[in-house]
């Protein structure tokens, strides 16, 4: 594989997903949805944190699949998870309950306090495009010790304002979480195919921390709908390392 | 105790058209056999209650048996999306028809509060999203701490129609791997029927595996392959390529129609 | 992860003065080796909550342990009175203590509120009884239907303590067999002890098996023999006899005192 | 065992057991505590009901004990059971769902509209005896479909006023489980060493319907606390007959 590694160049698809990978380094628990959140999070038990617990909602509790799985429900999930339970008990006994460390949420748009949409574009009664809808999302946010987003870096899902708010990140900023009794810290980071955003400690506004290789700041702001708040000292990601893009790379051909 | 019955006896019993019907499975073990049985029967005006339509909803909406739906995740998992569901919101084709969404917390402990015959069930969630404006939730405080909660309505389906490993000649079922909401989805229901992989003479007790005794069961009914293109953990394996299939499949109203036409409605009914 | 330790290890580091505990095990796989531990140790002031109080909450009381009872039913199973719980509360002896009673399905449901962590749990009961007047209960209105229902306080116990078959070298336990409240109790709890039959290599998945990850226990500790004279399924039977036995020495405070003694209080922990 | 059967003579506690356990002849389900409740049962099972559903509140759903267990939760009734369930799921899924038929429950003191006391004798807070307390009763008696009452027929036990109200009968009378929203019809009967009592279908006092053999009204009313209502028409209760009889003892001596 090493060479092979080398000789292609590195995605960005790639770095997004090791980069999120890299955040359950040192968590206990993760809860993931399927594709590019279910990679990194097998990604991580092989290469970050081989005690990683995957929790998905289908009530696999500490699954280990050798494949990337298509649905949250494949077999392989049921067949190597330590428990499975109802899906009644996992969202009450685990997921409400606030026992899972980290959640990975997609979204189609995502606003400046890293709130989600998965519903509607366009008009609810009328959408231009109707989305699947909430699944586990708004309570998994509100209960998960903290919510990283993965979302690919476009203005169609960087918008200024969310047709539709299925899930609560941070509302309209600092406290919104406490006023609503939300037991999680909420979204921590955002990570996309450009760079990582994390919340102001003060404002919890999202902010440009990290930039992935080969890209600047203009681009990121170009592709985010509102008017990008940036730190003082932007950081680079650290590129794939060859352990985890030859993992990532012989996981995603299995 | 449940009528042991052939699948089209079964389903010609148990729904009217007009129903409320509940086909659960949670990626797993979903009743595609039952669904595609309704269709055949031509069943109509029903209100289709599921956590995650699938690719059976799918095909049950864009036939137009669909007077309602009352869902939390209308994706295709790990696909994208459901192509039939989206033109009947989004173009109102075949017919216009009724939507209730839940989050996947509401819509479990709705089943579980049907399941309990209780009104209602009390949890946390929906606070501060726009689901609130479009959907059944109320808020509702502890007497205890004062804490704001929110209420969900108990679902009662007329019909829940789940599918399963076992059952025996007594109608008691087995079904194991990933339980879902089906247990809740039966008892919660005024009527139900289980379609089994296969029927046996004693059901041996599985690792992780559920029983539900025949005694709260309308009718059973053998199914073989019932769940396709989901699975039956141990007997059969989830067909992802037919998920990838269907996301090209249906994008067109006619090649849906007429797949349907060739491969559901003018078959003969599993098991039968 | 679940540290796997010796039972006299995991109660030191778990369990004080005055805390709140809850050793569950419903007739089945009851802690009766960690209950004589606490007590080996001397813990005094302690909250006990049981739905069951049985034969352990009777020692437990009778040696003076306990602040405050919580419970639903305490009787010694189809043989009769607890002696010693009856002692302490119409005689005071060996001192007054708080009592707080519900009944089996509040209890069932606090528990399982303390397990979501949810403040309270909204169920039908307790209505037109006496128990209204004497428990925690509270009325709350459906607010779809307007049924009046009643609301039970969640149940939090600082430390939860219950016994099963088996774990493995992580912590990850399993057991088998009536179930009882105690994957609830584990959860409901700030910390957790299990003790356990046996250790093995790996769990191997049982009918009816429960499950509980390693990553929401405290501690592990191996106690073979640990539930009796109540039983653990598959390894030990129950000792009807002994219950009968304890129904006879229990009535007099000085037998009770000497048997403690000698066969509990000046013992060696299992498994150490 | 006939031979033997008919040598002894059949004892007060056998009649009622048998009158017990006839009683769940067209039952599906019945909810049972140990004791004579369990022996009835089983005896139903054994003689008039073999498709019987034996459930216990531990859990154990369609037990079928061929020993007469000493507790509830005894390892036959779980090896035996077609399920087993939590203790959680049992009274919110099966007995607050109302759906078992008939439960047996047992009491320290049962008054005329059959409220039942298992809590304390004398006063709450001084009580001069202190018994066991609700258990799952107040919850089986308001959400099974029907409650059979098996207790020893004493003036002890027959009181006009119950010391503690642990579990509503019918209450004040006529109406009252209506108005507590209860779902099951309530006691239907109550059984005991010298006869049958059941609710008026007005009134809903406890009426005297059946006589045991040997037994008159005036011992029954002797024992009795309260002026007791009896039926113009009381019948006799047909006596075990031989099958009833030697399948209890049969049982008994496992």
């Amino acid at each position: 594989m090493s060479v092979e590694a080398q000789s292609r160049e590195v995605t960005a698809a790639e770095t997004q997903t090791v980069a999120a990978a890299r955040r359950l380094r040192d968590a206990q628990t993760v809860f993931i949805g399927v594709g590019r959140p279910s990679t990194a999070a097998i990604l991580a038990r092989m290469v970050h944190n081989p005690d990683l617990v995957l929790v998905y909602e289908s009530g696999t509790i500490g699954a280990k699949p050798f494949h990337i799985p298509l649905s949250i429900g494949d077999g392989e999930l049921a067949e190597t998870a330590d428990a499975i339970v109802s899906v009644t008990e996992m969202f009450n006994y685990w997921i409400g309950a606030g026992r899972i460390d980290v959640a990975f949420l997609g979204a189609a748009q995502i606003d400046r306090y890293a709130n989600l949409n998965t519903t509607v574009i366009g008009d609810y009664a009328q959408p231009k495009t109707r989305l699947p809808g909430a699944g586990g999302a708004p309570e998994i946010a509100s209960s998960c010790g903290e919510v990283i987003v993965i979302a690919p870096h476009s203005p169609r899902t960087f918008v200024e304002h969310l047709d539709f708010r299925t899930t609560v990140g941070h509302g309209e900023g600092n406290g919104t979480r406490g006023r609503c009794g939300f037991t999680g810290k909420g979204p921590t980071a955002v990570i996309t195919d450009l760079g990582t955003l994390e919340p102001d400690p003060d404002t919890k506004e999202l902010t440009l921390v990290q930039l992935h290789l080969g890209v600047d700041v203009d681009e990121v702001q170009e592709k985010t709908g509102w008017r990008l708040k940036v730190a003082d000292q932007i950081r680079h990601t650290e590129p794939p390392n060859e352990r985890e893009l030859e993992a990532l790379r012989e996981l995603q051909s299995r | 105790m449940a009528e042991v019955t052939s699948l089209s006896e079964a389903v010609a019993a148990l729904v009217d058209d007009g129903d409320s019907v509940a086909l659960e499975g949670f990626t797993h073990l979903i009743p595609f056999a039952a669904g595609h049985e309704l269709l055949r029967q031509g069943r109509r005006e029903l209100e289709l209650i599921r956590m995650t339509p699938d690719l059976l909803y799918d095909q049950m909406i864009g036939v137009g048996s669909a007077r309602k739906l009352v869902f939390s995740y209308g994706g295709n998992p790990g696909v994208g999306s459901l192509h039939r569901f989206r033109d009947v919101i989004e173009n109102h084709w075949p017919h216009e028809i009724e939507i209730e969404e839940h989050s996947h917390a509401g819509m479990a402990n709705r089943y579980a509060a049907g399941a309990s015959n209780m009104p209602c069930a009390v949890m946390r969630g929906y606070v501060g999203t726009d689901l609130v404006a479009h959907t059944r939730v109320a808020g509702i405080t502890c007497p205890f701490t004062g804490e704001q909660l929110v209420a969900v309505p108990a679902l009662n389906p007329d019909v829940s129609i789940i599918h399963a490993q076992e059952a025996d000649r007594d109608g008691n079922v087995q079904l194991w791997g990933i339980p879902g909401v089906q247990k809740e989805a039966v008892l919660a229901a005024s009527r139900s029927l289980v379609t089994v992989e296969r029927i046996v003479d004693e059901l041996e007790p599985k690792p992780g595996g559920v029983i539900i005794p025949g005694w709260v069961i309308s009718y059973v009914a053998e199914a073989p392959g019932g769940s396709r293109p989901s699975y039956s953990l141990g007997i059969t394996e989830r067909d992802n390529d037919f998920y990838r299939f269907w996301d090209k499949l249906s994008r067109d109203r006619d090649e849906f129609t007429a797949w349907m036409r060739e491969h559901v409605l003018d078959r003969e009914a599993v098991g039968s």
